[in-house]
């Protein structure tokens, strides 16, 4: 089992424009590393040059000692780094028992094989009752939970979830909460969340990232975050801004 | 020195018809996203539209006898026209299907236009005769140049300066150019949809009819199939050039022509048959190094 | 009467609700700033005016003419103007054709060339290269050629999505000048919204916080901001 | 722990239905049909064959495939070198090597040849071609196409170019191409359902997902694109042992398009809808050229102007899309639910 997944001062440059300034993040196995950050901070583009979509114009990306950089993304999948998506991204048109299993074809299963670790998922995570539901007719809190169950098909060794509570209520929050939980108890895989619920990701991170027009500003625990005034300052501007004082 | 400046002339006269057929499928694709199979069927109409309806070999003019100050501004405007009614009749009601769907129906458009001429006059190609002193040759630097090459040349040239000041210089043409590249935000900024689409028909439907007269006059023979070929290398030029961009359609419709002269010229004896072979392969090619079109706006972000 | 009203509007992705009966009124001449943590439907909000996106519930009528389910370009046409998120600059053209595209439907055409002169008094950068294509702008120029492109349709209601993001501090203090100025000289209502709520507390007006698709906290924004309330509702703290 | 059940159980009455309904056809063509009734279902037969062929590249990649008319010709001519006598042959293609101008297979050994050699050809194209997406990848297999068309009408010594290979054994019948179009229906619906098949239809929905699902696109459009042309390259060989003879237009932009809308009429989606577009665009059609002859109706003669058939099937294709966009089955699939296995689980 691998220990860390790295960013490794990693940039990444859009027409001139910097997405990532020499960006670093430590993703340890077992644990919730969260991420955060106002939008256009670079979130997004972390979490793809982390899993392949995005080749950093700078910078490496490491598990362990295994330079990932430049991979293709299914090649990335097969490494066993695996995502979810902020736009949830599920096969509309494929049943749920589907969306899971074309995780498992992908990493080579055969069907049958595939069909019975998607069945063996649905029922870890509580909704093999869906199995046979249309994808594209699920409502997103179920859909949400698909699409984690999806990146969790044959247990890899990270998984970074993209805003996941998008748009859910606080129990619905609540029971990904959970889930994320389970995840690192009874999964063992490092996880990364993006979150702009923040309530959610002081509650159940280990350490998070702050992430403020493409460079990290502040790290550290919860409670550390919660007092930081530069993650105030980067989302909601200070009062020292609005006297004017320093700009 | 004499023999480039006629393959300089060849390759330009059928490039410059390529091109005003690739920007006719490109105009309609930057409002729609649709490939309009039916613009080649068009250019027959145009054509057939001067004759009088008869299944005999040599055509019978009817509106083709008209002194051209007439005859033109009449053809232009019934391919305007054809072009506008199909806009009306059957896109307009197609507007949120997918593009394999709006391809098919366009297909199937084309090819109710060729059989509704094929019913009035038979599949046999007819010998017509339209301002034939054009074919006499002209010496310029020692190349002669036959003067409807040369007229085709000039022709196109002027067409695509008048459409270059139309979509530069009006606001009909910059609503159009905004259009084809961002639809939803012209429309935020007060741009009607339906008005823009209608003016890419239109004048999309003027190039078909000005590239029939110009195939007319020039191969005197009037074909339900003649605009077949023309929109299928206008459509691969449309997307060589970057799907969205006009003056890469243009210049990809040139070279295209262009270098299928060249190949002609310059491909040894035995391989000549198989010029296109060598063109499309080119094509391929061209598609790996740009998938996205040589000329395509260079916008191409972050994609997840 | 006002000049917009959204009565209890509710927008659906699919089965997402973006917004869940949001209602906001404004009246001639004042600034709105809305604000809001990511993914609150502040983007949305002014994506369903503009007509870009249609509600599944609730009405929106700009000047008494319902605008709801009206196509985009009817709602720019009664007067309205919009800078959405990602800028939407038309990189194949002009620099000047960006900012003359809107004035198509402007009824005082005598004042277009006046007005053209002042967004290049405020934007010299535009004026020097007002024939240089768009597409070549850095971040900052495009979000100055787009609010230039969205005063130069003339509209009554202004409605800019993010002004601040990814320019440098001087030139958002500019941005905003120029946006106060227009809005005294002529009237100009000002719908804005603002990630960060700083803005709010320099420029004044009235302030509305979505978050989860609803409005959380409403009121004077220079009150508000100084109100830990502010940052309790923004960041949804104490509710996990 | 709920046993997930098997795909081939829940859909196996997919392909069990379409293939019976071209069997009634057969057999009602055998009983009541004419000769010329009979060849008319033939083709339409080969038609199916061949539609399904692009169902299986189109359908499941949703990349749009100019080219597959390419792979019939491939089949069509493969089936001549390997079926003409030797004797015509060394007078009619001199430029056949030793090894195939001897040879002469009978029409099953044939059939498997010619469609391997199709597949062969889509092998290597598709190595390069299949990195492509989207509409560059549709302009590249029309490029293909049109590349395999300048390649057979000109070269004279092996193709015969312009003018028509003659002599193939003329074999293809109701039966056989009864046989043919079923077997194709029958490798489209296994590919489907394996796994391969899965992973290229996720793709077709959501590409980006599909990589993080760990999915190598390119190499599931590969395989599709060499499975279905394969089956298209059967198609040719069919329509070479039933016409008699071959020739290199009779593979390009006509049946290219005819075909394409029938697919696409039907429902580009889905399996049934490739089959039913094909059989019912094709009745469509027969039933207007019968009223081209003249029907009697209770004594009177309806007599259609000629010409008017293919005007009207142009317009019903259009009027089809215009309401049903998606096509007549959309992504749906002819279906007996709980047919012919039960459900094992009742909740």
């Amino acid at each position: 089992m691998a220990d860390t997944l790295r960013a490794d001062t990693v940039s990444v440059s859009f027409d001139g424009l910097r997405a990532l300034s020499s960006v670093s993040l430590d993703v340890p196995a077992g644990r919730v590393t969260g991420l955060i950050g106002p939008n256009g901070a670079g979130k997004t583009t972390l979490v793809n040059v982390l899993t392949g979509f995005q080749k950093p114009s700078e910078g490496r990306v490491l598990m362990d000692a295994q330079d990932l950089s430049g991979l293709a993304a299914h090649k990335i999948r097969h490494i066993g780094i695996a995502r979810t998506f902020q736009s949830g991204r599920l096969f509309g048109d494929l049943s749920v028992l589907d969306n899971l299993e074309v995780t498992g074809v992908g990493l080579g299963l055969r069907r049958r094989e595939a069909a019975q670790k998607a069945m063996e998922m649905l029922e870890w995570i509580g909704i093999s009752l869906l199995a046979e539901t249309i994808a594209g007719s699920l409502p997103y809190t179920d859909e949400r939970r698909v699409a984690i169950g999806r990146a969790l098909m044959e247990s890899p060794k990270f998984v970074l979830l993209d805003e996941p509570a998008a748009g859910m209520s606080e129990e619905e929050a609540s029971d990904l909460i959970a889930l994320i939980r389970r995840i690192i108890a009874e999964l063992g895989c490092g996880v990364l969340l993006i979150e702009h619920n923040i309530g959610l990701v002081l509650e159940v991170c280990d350490h998070i990232n702050v992430l403020d027009s493409g460079v990290i500003i502040d790290e550290g625990a919860s409670d550390h975050i919660k007092a930081s005034e530069l993650v105030r300052h980067a989302y909601m501007g200070t009062q020292i801004d609005a006297e004017g004082a320093i700009l | 020195m004499t023999a480039v400046l006629q393959i300089l002339f060849d390759a330009l006269a059928v490039g410059s018809i390529y091109a005003l057929g690739a920007l006719g499928i490109a105009l309609i694709f930057g409002v729609m996203r649709l490939v309009n199979f039916a613009h080649g069927d068009y250019i027959a109409f145009c054509v057939f539209a001067m004759l009088v309806p008869s299944t005999d070999v040599v055509a019978i003019v009817l509106i083709g006898k008209l002194p051209a100050i007439l005859l033109i501004p009449i053809i232009l405007l019934i391919g305007a026209v054809i072009s506008v009614l199909s806009e009306m009749l059957v896109f307009r009601h197609l507007r949120n299907a997918n593009p394999a769907t709006m391809m098919i129906c366009s297909f199937a458009l084309g090819f109710v236009i060729q059989h509704v001429l094929l019913m009035f006059y038979s599949s046999r190609p007819k010998a017509i005769n339209l301002w034939s002193n054009l074919s006499l040759p002209v010496e310029i630097f020692g190349a002669r140049i036959p003067l409807l090459q040369l007229l085709t040349i000039i022709i196109t040239f002027v067409i695509l300066v008048a459409l270059m000041w139309f979509l530069k210089r009006t606001r009909y043409g910059l609503e159009m150019r905004a259009a084809a590249e961002d639809f939803t935000m012209a429309r935020m900024l007060g741009v009607r949809a339906n008005r823009v689409i209608m003016t890419a028909f239109a004048v999309s439907g003027l190039l078909a009819a000005s590239i029939g007269l110009i195939l007319a006059t020039q191969t005197g023979v009037a074909d339900i199939r003649m605009g077949m070929p023309i929109m299928l290398v206008a459509f691969v030029a449309t997307v060589i050039g970057g799907l969205g961009s006009l003056p890469g359609a243009v210049i990809c419709g040139l070279l295209i022509g262009a270098a299928s002269v060249l190949l002609q010229v310059f491909l040894p004896l035995d391989a000549r048959p198989f010029r296109d072979a060598f063109l499309y392969s080119a094509v391929i090619l061209c598609l790996l190094w740009r998938p996205d079109g040589i000329f395509a706006p260079r916008s191409a972000k972050q994609r997840v | 009467m006002s000049l917009l009203s959204v009565r209890d509007i509710s927008v659906h992705y699919g089965q997402l609700a973006a917004l869940r009966g949001v209602s906001i009124s404004m009246d001639e001449g004042e600034t709105l700033f809305v604000t809001g943590p990511n993914g609150a439907g502040k983007s949305t909000l002014l994506k369903a005016i503009a007509g870009a996106v249609r509600p599944s519930s609730g009405s929106i009528s700009l000047a008494d003419k319902v605008i709801s389910g009206q196509p985009p370009e009817q709602t720019a046409r009664l007067g309205f103007s919009m800078v959405p998120e990602g800028r939407h600059v038309f990189g194949s053209l002009t620099i000047e054709e960006n900012l003359r595209l809107g004035t198509g439907i402007r009824a005082d055409k005598d004042r277009i060339e006046g007005d053209l002169e002042t967004v290049y008094e405020v934007f010299p950068m535009l004026a020097e290269r007002k024939d240089g294509q768009a597409g070549v702008l850095s971040g900052g120029q495009q979000q100055m050629l787009v609010i230039g492109r969205a005063l130069m349709a003339g509209p009554k209601l202004i409605a800019i999505d993010e002004p601040s993001l990814g320019l440098a501090p001087k030139v958002i203090d500019q941005v905003y000048d120029t946006l106060l100025k227009l809005r005294d000289s002529r009237g100009l209502t000002l719908l804005i919204v603002e990630q960060s709520s700083t803005r709010a507390m320099l420029t004044g007006g009235r302030m509305v916080l979505l978050r989860g698709g609803k409005i959380v906290l409403e009121g004077d924004a220079r009150e508000l901001a100084n109100d830990e309330s502010l940052r309790r509702a923004y960041f949804g703290f104490g509710e996990h | 722990m709920k046993q997930p059940q098997s795909v081939l159980a829940k859909t196996i009455s997919t392909p069990v239905i379409l293939i019976a309904l071209l069997v009634v056809i057969a057999i009602l063509t055998a009983l009541f049909g004419s000769g010329s009734f009979a060849r008319t279902v033939t083709e339409i037969f080969i038609r199916v064959a061949f539609v399904v062929g692009l169902y299986i590249f189109i359908g499941n990649s949703g990349v749009i495939s100019f080219g597959h008319a390419g792979f019939m010709c491939i089949g069509a001519y493969a089936a001549a070198w390997f079926t003409v006598p030797p004797m015509m042959k060394k007078v009619l293609l001199p430029g056949l090597p030793e090894i195939v101008s001897n040879a002469q297979l009978p029409f099953l050994g044939s059939l498997v040849l010619s469609s391997f050699l199709a597949a062969l050809v889509a092998l290597l194209v598709g190595l390069i071609m299949m990195r492509l997406a989207g509409i560059a990848a549709s302009i590249a297999t029309f490029a293909f196409l049109a590349v395999i068309n300048t390649v057979y009408a000109n070269w004279e010594s092996v193709t015969a170019a312009t003018s028509s290979v003659v002599g193939i054994p003329m074999v293809t019948g109701v039966w056989t191409s009864l046989f043919g179009a079923s077997a194709a229906i029958l490798i489209a619906y296994f590919y489907s359902i394996s796994r391969w098949g899965l992973a290229l239809r996720a793709a077709r929905d959501e590409d980006i997902a599909a990589s993080a699902s760990g999915v190598d696109i390119y190499r599931q459009r590969l395989i599709s694109f060499v499975i279905s042309a394969f089956v298209c390259g059967m198609s040719g060989v069919l329509y070479a042992h039933y016409l008699g003879v071959v020739n290199p237009d009779a593979f390009y932009l006509g049946i290219t398009f005819i075909s394409l809308s029938m697919f696409v009429v039907g429902g580009m989606s889905s399996l049934s809808g490739a089959v039913l577009g094909v059989v019912i665009i094709s009745a469509i059609i027969q039933i207007l050229r019968w009223f081209e002859k003249g029907i009697d109706i209770g004594g009177l003669t309806l007599e259609l102007p000629n010409g008017i058939q293919e005007i009207a099937i142009g317009v019903v294709m259009i009027v089809i899309l215009v309401f049903r966009p998606a096509g007549l089955l959309g992504k749906r699939e002819v279906l007996l639910k709980g047919w012919p296995f039960k459900r094992r689980t009742a909740d």
